[in-house]
């Protein structure tokens, strides 16, 4: 039986020290790292719909609504875009899939039906070729892109309007992103009720 | 508070419990029984796996010898230092063998051995051996194609100019080179012996002669120079018994054929302090070459062209007045 | 003196990278750019010095049976804080290092110092050990981050190098460029601080 | 003529090179002044001599005596006086004890020399005596003694005797020579053999390379009841035993196992010849066929050559060597042992001597093993040499054991083909050296 | 009549006359037709490129073996025939530097680091083209049709694979065997592949196991893949590196298995892959990466297809 | 389906070992040997398959509840601890055989970053109980892949006249490369359905 407090007692103890040691620094960075993921969001937000002051996510009716007819399976967040009280745009995060998982896009439509930007955060596409998608020269070339037309990729040429030209050897991806954004034109339009 | 430093204690601190209390109960439960010195042993074995001791590895060594069926020396790569440790955890003494190395019985190196024929094949003493007993006409000595080298996990032995030879520094007497040679002419001795007869051939003189300028034609001249009956010649070959032999040099010294190696830059030389003799003639006495004189009573003086170093009167000095230098 | 010797082995006598091969997971994960390896390495040293600290401090009273759980235990406390304080102080940190901040744990190279140093030496000497071994693998994962992201992206710390013109090796920054960059600088390091042979 | 041509799976087929000898008549040789006669020259114990220096001796008197079941005596080839009784070099590379005979040149015959009678009259029990007696060994150069083969263990039904007249080595035609000069010894010998072991069923195997000595073989066996004669395909090592028996009889040997697990027991014409011979004349085995050729003589010849006979006076016979001489092989390219000296003597399974120039001799250095795997492909036995000569160069024997080493037959077909020239060959010989060492020691303890 | 010595030597005295120098030539001689057929669609600079890559692959095995202190060993012209397989797995438009570099890690790291002929575990070519592949992807797959005026194109195999080549059309079948299509080197003329094929089994340097299965799996897995698509699988067959790969780069001695039913798996396995890859994976063409996963179980397949020795009792279940 | 594309994702695309690098260590050390490694093998697999259950209930039954997802790393380490010294306890008594082909194994095992690898990505990803047992089991296999592969080649390399300052780990680190390049093959592999 000593056995048993004395292994246990000791395990327990450092178990416990370290538990409160821990708890208490979760409890004073817990705060900070929070609004380091809102601010990380909204930041996102912010960088593709520059117009706007504050963002007000999409009530679950209105959401569900949105997702009921199947068309936007990507889309997985929509929040409305807002400056004073004036609604200026929407911002939509789509997941579509990419050559090595899922990827995130943030994509910011404007009233009028334009992308004021969009923004690819975290994925598993391949170093150097898919993860180029995060740059600013892939993103810009949807800025101006508008509903009244689906986005194409093209791989090589020089992209007409509703085109985008592919990353060099990431195909797969260019298309996957375009196709997310697509669905977010869509799906804002249906919103916008135009 | 609670919420943010209590819970987090049960929690964890519930698990450990937990598995405090399954880990003793399991440790109990399904203890098996592993003699502490076997994991104490391992922990000083130099853990390289070499198998030179013979087991497969040095697990298996540390489990023999505390069965018992390996000595505590077993390990060659530790030698004697280990072998004490060792002794500690067992709890006996380590046998206080010198340490030993391994010797290559033959000095037939390419100028003095002949060669029979040209030999085309792998380079290796195993195969050459197997026609006709390799390339040199003696076929008792070394084949010189090296196996033993490359055997050797200690880079101490080398292919000298057709015959091998043991880096005594670094040989640990292991024996892998012993196993592996297919002429049978490695063998340990004490490091301590400096006289060694470089031949195993075991034809007559003449045969041998024809075969090998340096090999052994059993002419008996280093058995009657050595004074400690210490050298005899067995199978047409001199052999040393080395529990006799007291590195005098003498044999070598005679050896028609240069067979027998010694190293005549080590003799020593004894000296008398005077200061220490009493003059008890116990060292002249004892002497078999006559390099000691003096009167009794008197100081002691050694001849220095007669002394060859055997060191008997060092060892039989009552008053600890010779030295060896 | 001897506190020296401590702290100076873990740079290059036992460099747990290239000489003892220890915590390969992460070294080879996380040197695709010299940001992630830095990143990396200081997390791992801070982890290392806590754990080497407490554990050389509670070596006395730990039983042999919960020896190692004691010892994951402590690794993984000092792991959590430091993900916790990356999270709240350095973002873009937490996003690239991601699944190999946890993984700090499995490091071989604490648990390694732990049992083979921390719990047989006094406190100085351990925390001293624990930052000679964690800024031994950091300058490691510099040097080999390095290599990899000048030559797989054509940048040093995300700022171009070359020309547009450069035509980056990819491979470097993709898994077998690290393999492949890893193994090379293991044999370099060998011959570079290897006694030579006469 | 109808013969079925069969054959064996693997093997290699190296340049014949027998055009030099292989068709001419064997020649007798000149009559030695000395005969070195070894105490042995079959596998197993050697022979105690019986005579003394100082002895006189005649043809085919008995001058060893066979100490044990697998040993056969010896006898003197020459009438003479015993002039030594000591160790001498013979062509196995060491020194064994010799009995040297300096001839009288009378060539007086031993009164032991009788007929034995007619075949039909002997019994099983007297036919193996007779070949045990005139010390019969296996003349394709493995020296087995006859008389062992001939008495298999009850357990083992024996229901074959093959003749093996491949002759698959390249260069030696002693085999083809015999077969055309003397086929109906060959077909009397195996007709005894046949008779002594007691079986309904012979093969005679001739490659088809020698359609001349199928046709010859064929005529001497076509009225004999049970003995068929097959052309084998030119193929190397048609004559090993193992790919012999199945490409007559389509049994496979089990590994380790011998023929006679088979069913089977194979002779060699040459033996068959010599039965024939000791039966016939009872003149013991003292005199034997051999191919002298190469590059490095200067007339090839077959000579019935007597045995003790120094290859230096036998050489000289053909002419002597021809310019740098390189290697000489007693025994045929593929699986002959080399020389070092001339003062050796031919002995009872000297089937050739091949003497090679300096630049047929000097092989290519090996290269590195490209893994192209011909070795394994041509392997008679399916082993991988490649993997088993791998490990036997590094000295992990335990491996090639595990490879089946002991099982190779050491024919040299891996070697041959061997493109980076790697002595597959040589090293497999050093495993099994090996392995037969530490089961010996394992045995021991 | 004396000689000095004689030579002494452990049987057989005698060596056939094949040697690994040899080899090399006829794989070497075997490859002419398909480097014609490259020069002849896609003009002097597929030359150019082959040149450089052997001369960059000779230099490479030169200098690692001074460096390592080894024998030089140029001379057996494995090194020559690594240096046409790279450049016959690039596009005629890749830089020259780009195929150097190729040649320069497929020496160097593929081989010489593992001991040099015969002990690399992996295609040193297929290594040195995935190996760029990975790196310069936009560069290695930027195929242009045959001719003068080097328009870009996309590959057959692209073209079934759909995507954005979607919707051009197949070239003809003729065009497909000739090697009228775009594609790497040496790849696009099966003719001139089956050419070389041919020499390769007729000198005995090959044996038809692996080809055979390789091609022979493929065209059977993409008829089931490709919905009982009887000219889809000729296609696939025809298309892309597949005689290539199966005549010239599967037979591999050194990283294929050495055993019959060994090679025999490793066709399979191949092809197996092949499928695979071009049907679901991420690029339109899986032989290369087929071939080299297959190199890595190379020495498993060797180790459990040993072939039964002879005379083997085979045990009773 | 979506259980058939986790095991073959874990097995070829995102393979442990050569695309992940997670376990490498006993990839490289316990890879000299083919008996070795499949032993070892075994022994991942399936305490990989064990802890990814136990690590799921652990972080659904009681860290989510109890809100204190920050000591996911603590509890899972020491679930998996607690786990392995207690098999190999048990069947070093239980199985004298068993342990011998497989326990010897597992006390390297616990600091295997493969084992903890697996139990948080099944949390990041959101896996079900099942689906975590299957990315479980199928990371285990991948890793058996690599490393029976691995040792089938380093047998092979063993005898190979590797040059000297590439002995020992640097030739196994550019036989990894090698076999990672190869390995990029199944990039992409159903990259649609991810």
């Amino acid at each position: 039986m000593r056995d048993y407090i004395g292994l246990t007692g000791v395990l327990f103890l450092v178990c416990a020290v370290m538990a409160a040691s821990l708890g208490y620094t979760n409890a004073i960075t817990h705060d900070r790292i929070q609004e380091q993921i809102v601010r990380a969001n909204d930041e996102a937000r912010k960088e593709v719909l520059p117009d706007a002051d504050a963002f007000e996510i999409l009530d679950d009716n209105t959401f569900s609504k949105i997702k009921s007819n199947g068309k936007y399976y990507f889309i997985t967040e929509i929040y409305t875009a807002k400056a004073g009280e004036e609604v200026v745009g929407y911002a939509v995060k789509v997941v579509p899939k990419g050559y090595g998982g899922a990827i995130d896009v943030v994509v910011g439509i404007g009233t009028d039906g334009i992308i004021q930007g969009i923004k690819v955060g975290n994925n598993t596409e391949t170093p150097g070729l898919g993860k180029n998608s995060a740059t600013p020269k892939f993103q810009n070339q949807f800025k101006g892109k508008t509903w009244d037309n689906t986005i194409n990729v093209i791989k090589s040429g020089t992209p007409k309007d509703n085109e985008i030209a592919a990353l060099s050897g990431a195909t797969v991806t260019s298309r996957a992103v375009a196709e997310g954004v697509n669905q977010a034109l869509e799906a804002a339009r249906e919103l916008s009720g135009k | 508070m609670f919420n943010s430093i209590g819970l987090p204690v049960i929690v964890l601190g519930g698990m450990a419990i937990f598995f405090g209390i399954v880990l003793t109960y399991a440790s109990k439960k399904f203890a098996v029984e592993v003699d502490p010195r076997i994991t104490d042993i391992r922990d000083i074995l130099p853990g390289a796996n070499c198998g030179g001791c013979g087991y497969a590895g040095c697990d298996a060594l540390a489990e023999a010898i505390v069965r018992g069926d390996a000595p505590i020396s077993g390990c060659p790569v530790g030698g004697a230092e280990l072998a004490e440790k060792i002794a500690k955890l067992m709890g006996v003494e380590a046998d206080s063998a010198e340490r030993q190395v391994a010797r290559v019985i033959c000095c037939g190196d390419s100028e003095n051995a002949m060669e029979k024929y040209e030999y085309y094949g792998i380079k290796d003493c195993k195969a050459a051996e197997m026609l006709a007993g390799g390339s040199k006409s003696c076929r008792y000595g070394c084949t010189g194609f090296g196996t033993c080298v490359r055997e050797c996990p200690f880079d101490a032995i080398h292919i000298v100019n057709g015959v091998a030879v043991v880096d005594e520094e670094k040989c640990t007497a292991c024996k892998k080179c012993i196993a592996v040679c297919p002429k049978g002419i490695i063998e340990l001795v004490p490091i301590s012996k400096k006289v060694r007869v470089l031949c195993r051939n075991q034809d007559k003189g003449k045969a041998t002669m024809q075969a090998c300028k340096v090999g052994c034609i059993a002419c008996q001249k280093c058995v009657k120079a050595c004074r400690f009956d210490a050298i005899k010649v067995e199978n047409n070959v001199a052999k040393i018994d080395y529990s006799k032999c007291v590195n005098c040099m003498m044999c070598a010294e005679v050896c028609p054929t240069k067979t027998i190696y010694a190293n005549f830059a080590e003799r020593k030389k004894a000296f008398i302090n005077d200061d220490k003799c009493i003059g008890c003639t116990i060292c002249s006495k004892n002497c078999n070459f006559g390099a000691i004189e003096g009167e009794l009573k008197g100081k002691h003086k050694v001849l220095e062209d007669k002394c060859v170093g055997c060191a008997q009167c060092f060892e039989k000095c009552p008053k600890d007045a010779i030295e060896m230098r | 003196m001897n506190l020296w010797k401590d702290f100076s082995n873990g740079l290059i006598k036992e460099n747990p990278t290239f000489r003892l091969v220890l915590g390969t997971c992460p070294t080879l994960a996380l040197t695709t750019a010299v940001f992630n390896g830095i990143g990396m390495g200081i997390a791992a040293t801070a982890v290392l010095i806590g754990s080497n600290l407490i554990i050389s401090l509670i070596k006395k009273i730990v039983p042999n049976e919960v020896r190692i759980p004691i010892y994951i235990v402590v690794i993984a406390t000092f792991t959590t804080i430091v993900q916790m304080l990356i999270q709240a102080f350095s973002p873009a940190l937490d996003k690239s290092l991601g699944i190999y901040i946890p993984l700090i744990v499995v490091n071989c190279i604490i648990i390694a110092r732990a049992e083979a140093f921390a719990a047989k030496n006094p406190v100085i000497n351990s925390v001293m050990d624990g930052l000679g071994m964690g800024l031994g693998f950091t300058a490691a994962l510099t040097i080999i981050s390095a290599v990899r992201e000048i030559l797989g992206a054509g940048t040093f710390l995300g700022m171009p190098l070359f020309g547009e013109s450069f035509e980056p090796v990819l491979m470097m920054i993709l898994p077998p460029g690290g393999f492949l960059v890893y193994g090379l600088s293991i044999a370099a390091f060998n011959k570079i601080t290897s006694p030579r042979k006469s | 003529m109808n013969i079925r041509t069969l054959t064996f799976k693997g093997g290699t087929h190296p340049p014949d090179s027998k055009k030099a000898t292989e068709s001419l008549p064997i020649e007798r040789a000149n009559e030695p002044k000395v005969v070195v006669i070894p105490m042995q020259q079959h596998i197993g114990a050697p022979c105690e001599p019986i005579v003394q220096i100082g002895d006189e001796v005649k043809v085919g008197q008995k001058i060893g005596e066979a100490k044990g079941f697998v040993s056969v005596p010896v006898h003197s080839s020459v009438s003479g006086k015993v002039t030594a009784v000591e160790p001498r070099l013979y062509s196995g590379g060491m020194a064994v004890p010799c009995i040297v005979i300096e001839s009288d040149m009378q060539n007086i015959v031993s009164d032991q020399v009788v007929p034995k009678g007619d075949i039909s009259v002997l019994s099983a029990e007297d036919i193996k005596n007779i070949i045990k007696e005139a010390g019969i060994v296996g003349m394709g150069g493995a020296t087995f003694p006859t008389h062992v083969k001939l008495a298999p263990p009850p357990d083992k039904k024996v229901d074959t005797v093959i003749l093996n007249g491949a002759e698959c080595e390249p260069y030696l035609t002693s085999d083809h020579r015999l077969m055309l000069e003397y086929p109906e010894n060959v077909v009397f010998g195996l007709q005894a053999l046949m008779k002594a072991l007691g079986v309904k069923k012979g093969y005679i195997g001739i490659e088809t390379n020698k359609p001349d000595a199928i046709e010859k073989v064929f005529e001497a066996a076509k009225d004999v009841a049970d003995i068929e004669v097959v052309a084998l395909k030119t193929k190397y090592p048609q004559g090993a035993e193992k790919q012999l028996i199945y490409a007559c009889t389509g049994r496979e040997v089990p590994s380790g196992g011998l023929p006679a697990d088979a069913g089977v027991v194979v002779n060699n014409v040459g033996t068959a010849a010599a039965v024939a011979k000791a039966i016939k004349t009872g003149m013991p085995l003292i005199e034997r066929i051999v191919t002298v050729t190469g590059a490095g003589v200067n007339s090839p010849k077959n000579l019935l050559v007597k045995i003790g006979t120094s290859f230096r006076d036998i050489i000289e016979q053909c002419g002597g060597l021809k310019g740098k001489v390189g290697k000489v092989i007693a025994g045929g390219p593929m699986m002959g042992i080399t020389q070092f000296s001339l003062d050796i003597p031919a002995i009872k399974g000297t089937s050739g001597i091949l003497v090679l120039s300096e630049e047929e001799a000097r092989l290519p250095e090996p290269s590195n093993c490209i893994k192209c795997g011909k070795c394994v492909e041509t392997c008679p036995i399916n082993l991988m040499p490649v993997n088993i000569s791998m490990y036997s160069l590094a000295n992990r024997h335990d491996q090639a054991e595990a490879l089946n080493a002991m099982d190779c037959i050491e024919c040299g077909s891996c070697s041959y083909v061997c493109p980076a020239k790697r002595p597959l060959v040589d090293s497999i010989r050093v495993s099994k050296r090996e392995i037969l060492a530490r089961r010996k020691k394992a045995q021991s303890k | 009549m004396e000689n000095s010595r004689f030579l002494v030597s452990s049987s057989p005295h005698i060596r056939s006359g094949e040697t690994t120098q040899r080899i090399m030539l006829d794989v070497i001689i075997a490859l002419m037709p398909a480097l014609l057929a490259g020069v002849f669609y896609f003009g002097l600079n597929a030359l150019t490129l082959t040149v450089t890559a052997v001369i960059f692959a000779v230099a490479t095995e030169a200098v690692m073996q001074i460096i390592l202190k080894k024998p030089i060993t140029v001379n057996d012209l494995s090194a020559v025939v690594t240096g046409i397989l790279i450049a016959f797995n690039v596009p005629v438009t890749l830089p020259l530097w780009m195929v150097a570099i190729g040649s320069i890690f497929a020496i160097a790291i593929a081989k010489q680091c593992f001991g040099g002929l015969g002990f690399n575990f992996i295609n040193p070519a297929l290594a040195g083209r995935a190996m760029l592949l990975a790196s310069f992807p936009a560069k290695m797959t930027n195929w242009v049709a045959p001719g003068a005026d080097a328009v870009s194109t996309a590959t057959p195999l692209a073209i079934l694979k759909g995507g954005e080549a979607a919707g051009q059309a197949l070239p003809g079948l003729w065009d497909m065997f000739v090697g009228n299509i775009g594609g790497c080197i040496g790849e696009t003329s099966a003719l001139a592949l089956i050419i070389g094929g041919a020499y390769l089994l007729y000198r005995g340097v090959i044996n038809i196991r692996i080809p055979a299965t390789y091609i022979g799996t493929v065209a059977v897995l993409t008829f089931l893949f490709g919905g009982f698509d009887s000219s889809a699988m000729i296609y696939h067959v025809l298309a892309g590196g597949l005689f290539l790969g199966a005549i010239f780069m599967a037979t591999d001695y050194s990283t294929s298995p050495m055993t019959p039913k060994g090679q025999i798996i490793f066709g399979i396995g191949c092809g197996f892959l092949t499928s695979v890859i071009r049907f679901f994976g991420g690029y339109p063409e899986g032989v290369s990466y087929s071939i080299l996963l297959m190199n890595l179980a190379a020495p498993l397949i060797d180790k459990y297809t040993v072939p039964r020795k002879f005379g083997e009792v085979k045990k009773s279940a | 389906m979506k259980l058939g594309l986790i095991i073959v994702s874990a097995i070829f695309i995102n393979n442990f070992v050569l695309s992940q690098f997670l376990g490498i260590c006993p990839f490289l050390g316990v890879s000299k040997k083919i008996d070795t490694a499949v032993g070892m093998s075994v022994a991942v697999t399936f305490v990989m398959g064990l802890a990814s259950v136990i690590c799921w209930a652990v972080q659904i039954f009681i860290l989510d509840p109890m809100n204190i997802g920050y000591m996911q790393t603590i509890a899972f380490i020491l679930v998996i601890a607690g786990l392995v010294q207690f098999v190999e306890m048990v069947i070093k008594k239980t199985s004298p055989t068993l342990y011998q082909a497989l326990g010897i194994y597992l006390p390297l095992i616990t600091t295997n970053c493969a084992v903890l690898g697996v139990a948080i990505l099944n949390i990041d990803k959101s896996y079900n109980l099942i689906e975590s047992l299957i990315n479980g089991v199928g990371a285990g296999l991948g890793f058996s892949l690599a490393i029976i592969l691995f040792a089938g080649v380093r047998e092979r390399l063993e005898l190979a006249p590797i040059p000297k300052a590439l002995e020992g780990f640097p030739i196994a680190m550019i036989a990894a490369s090698l076999f990672s390049i190869a390995f990029l093959g199944f990039s992409g592999l159903f990259s649609g359905l991810l």
